[in-house]
């Protein structure tokens, strides 16, 4: 979360404040803002740190808080798209489809980075990763193979990686 | 207009209980038994039971399928051969389940009139403990005794899995949770989800005390948690003779014990509590209850020891 | 309003019980999983309808574990895998 | 205001009733397992997004309206892993039977 990436060791104290003041922040949206409920809130909120920075040690890179909001912000938009094109799909007569499964190949190296592009994949409109084939390639099922889908996805993982630090250098 | 919504809920819950029987496939029938939990949490949010609606969605959208396809996969070896058991057999638990079924049939549909309630006692004497949730009062303050005896349960339901383990793994790991195939998005979820989810079940826990929640609430999804740490293979099922472990296991009903046995020389005998207390005492052993119950339940998916002790 | 919420909460109750119809078609697991899925997340709106509708912040939390544990079936379904195979050997 | 802040709302609502219908049909009415997955998470992750929208007016305190927030936040995270879990499953073959 922090700006200096360099060294891990420093950047991790930042971060894991913001997370402990955003695990701090849910309780305080889960229970109201009565400072009395801070007695267990503070401890629940520690606990949930913890859990989080042993699930998911403090990442040794650069992440781009704008970039990363701007890709969040898309969101809603993104599913309103969605929703809309699976309504048509499925509420028109005909019922328009092409389903099939496309290979997209990807620059974001393995791991949870990936993971979390696949997740922002399957709320995208029309795609749905489906698994890896054995070259590391996504599979993506799509509703209508005939739309500019790697196109797009490639859109997606530039505005991704720019959120990741990456998008900038390659 | 709400006859209509009852309507169609009896319609939905019937199917989903009818094709739990049905369903040719266990696994087919776990899902169903999934649907039927979904549904009868909303139909407890429509009795306005607000508190056992979340015990539903808790146990029947978290631990329940957990368990139960847990326990598929573990059949499936044992009864390779399909054999169906015999026809007499078959007609003999179905008539058992009929007489049971109508029995309580019976007893619903035939309460005394008006229904008896304690509803009125417990509302009259409120103050005296501290709390604002009626639910967390019966049953941590006038039903105490039938909610330790719970907790005990679930402590002997454990040592039952235990006990399945052979001579030669006891105390060893249980057999690992990990998904058949490792799957990125798995991984994804276990990483992400778990801290949310500590701190939704803590405040479950501790917003039981006066609006509806509670120990068990929260220890399913702190177990559910932990189950979903393991399946992703973050972490493995630890040794069943852990010491740690162990006393996590006992911490809640042990407490629970003491403080009742505590209730003879400071109030008026087993399971009562000093004037004044009531409340930070009934916290203290929901949060040591809501512990053992997250950690029993996750050991019960877990299952018995697979393995030998490490040395 | 609390009118229309609380119909709107019927109408969502018969919608995603509609798809309780993929939970008996089937054919796959899969498939009827996915009418718990789907009656997981109506279940959570249905929650939040009637949580307004009602002002009952309590039923917040209903739809709150739902959401928290909407992935958790599926996540289950990758359990009863080791056997899947054989499965379909034997019918 | 209230009055518009009400109509806001019952737009919404309704429209989240819409994507629900429409999920419903797409999961009865498309062809195999993978299409239909699409119709469960987008449709209905859609639904229940227009009806926390619709509802935010209509909230007692900021703290409700911050948690019906969390709610959708947390279906979609749910929706997103859920959806591919499945399609994972079925594509195993665990799907066919």
């Amino acid at each position: 979360m922090a700006a200096s990436g360099r060294s891990t060791t420093r950047a991790a104290v930042p971060g894991t404040v913001v997370r402990f003041l955003l695990f701090l922040l849910l309780w305080g949206i889960l229970i109201g803002p009565a400072p009395a409920n801070l007695v267990a809130g503070l401890p629940a909120a520690a606990l949930a740190c913890w859990v989080s920075l042993w699930l998911l040690p403090p990442f040794g890179q650069t992440l781009s808080l704008s970039a990363l909001l701007a890709v969040l912000v898309r969101l809603p938009g993104q599913s309103l798209i969605a929703g809309l094109d699976v309504a048509r799909r499925a509420l028109s007569p005909a019922m328009p489809l092409r389903p099939g499964i496309v290979a997209y190949r990807t620059d974001i190296p393995p791991g949870l980075e990936r993971d979390a592009f696949r997740a922002l994949m399957s709320l995208q409109p029309g795609t749905l990763p489906v698994g890896e084939d054995a070259d590391g390639a996504l599979l993506i099922h799509c509703l209508d193979v005939d739309q500019p889908v790697t196109h797009q996805l490639a859109l997606e993982e530039a505005r991704f990686r720019r959120g990741t630090g990456k998008g900038s250098h390659g | 207009m709400s006859l209509a919504v009852d309507l169609v809920m009896v319609l939905l819950i019937l199917t989903a209980a009818v094709w739990t029987i049905l369903a040719r496939d266990r696994r087919d029938a776990v899902i169903a038994f999934i649907v039927l939990g979904l549904l009868l949490s909303l139909v407890w949010m429509r009795l306005l039971a607000v508190d056992v609606a979340l015990t539903e969605a808790a146990v029947g959208g978290g631990a329940t399928g957990l368990v139960l396809l847990r326990a598929c996969a573990r059949l499936l070896p044992v009864e390779a051969d399909g054999a169906l058991p015999g026809l007499r057999l078959q007609v003999a638990v179905g008539v058992l389940c009929a007489v049971v079924g109508a029995c309580l049939a019976a007893v619903i549909l035939s309460p005394p009139e008006p229904a008896p309630s304690l509803a009125p006692a417990v509302a009259a004497h409120m103050e005296d403990v501290g709390l604002k949730n009626p639910v967390t009062v019966v049953l941590l303050a006038y039903r105490a005794l039938d909610t330790l005896l719970e907790k005990v349960v679930l402590v002997l339901g454990l040592i039952g899995v235990w006990a399945l383990a052979p001579d030669l793994f006891w105390g060893g790991r249980p057999a690992s949770l990990r998904a058949a195939v490792p799957s990125g998005t798995l991984t994804f979820l276990a990483r992400v989800l778990p801290p949310i989810g500590v701190l939704i079940g803590i405040y479950l826990v501790w917003n039981g005390a006066d609006h509806p929640g509670g120990t068990f609430q929260g220890g399913t999804v702190l177990a559910a948690m932990w189950l979903l740490v393991m399946m992703a293979d973050l972490g493995d099922p630890p040794e069943t003779r852990a010491l740690r472990l162990r006393r996590l296991v006992a911490v809640g009903p042990a407490l629970f014990i003491a403080v009742g046995l505590a209730g003879f020389g400071m109030a008026d005998g087993f399971l009562s509590y000093p004037p004044g207390y009531a409340k930070p005492i009934i916290v203290a052993v929901e949060v040591a209850l809501a512990l053992s119950i997250a950690v029993i339940l996750g050991l019960m998916v877990a299952g018995p020891a697979a393995k030998e002790p490490d040395q | 309003m609390a009118e229309f919420l609380f119909a709107a909460a019927a109408i969502v109750l018969v919608l995603t019980g509609l798809g309780l119809a993929r939970m008996l078609w089937g054919p796959s697991p899969a498939d009827r999983m996915m009418a718990a899925q789907l009656l997981g997340t109506g279940g959570g709106a249905i929650a939040v309808l009637v949580a307004i509708a009602g002002d009952m912040t309590a039923v917040l939390d209903i739809a709150l574990t739902l959401a928290l544990l909407a992935a958790f079936a599926a996540v289950a379904l990758t359990l009863g895998e080791p056997g899947s195979k054989r499965r379909g050997g034997e019918e | 205001m209230s009055l518009l802040l009400d109509l806001f709302t019952i737009v919404a609502v309704s429209g989240g009733l819409f994507f629900f219908l429409a999920g419903t049909v797409g999961l009865l009415r498309f062809p195999d397992t993978l299409t239909r997955l699409h119709a469960l998470t987008k449709a209905d992750n859609l639904g229940l997004g227009l009806i926390v929208l619709g509802l935010l007016p209509q909230c007692p305190d900021i703290v409700s309206a911050l948690k019906l927030v969390a709610i959708w936040a947390l279906v979609q995270l749910g929706g997103a892993t859920a959806s591919q879990l499945i399609a994972e499953f079925a594509r195993r073959g665990g799907g066919e039977r």
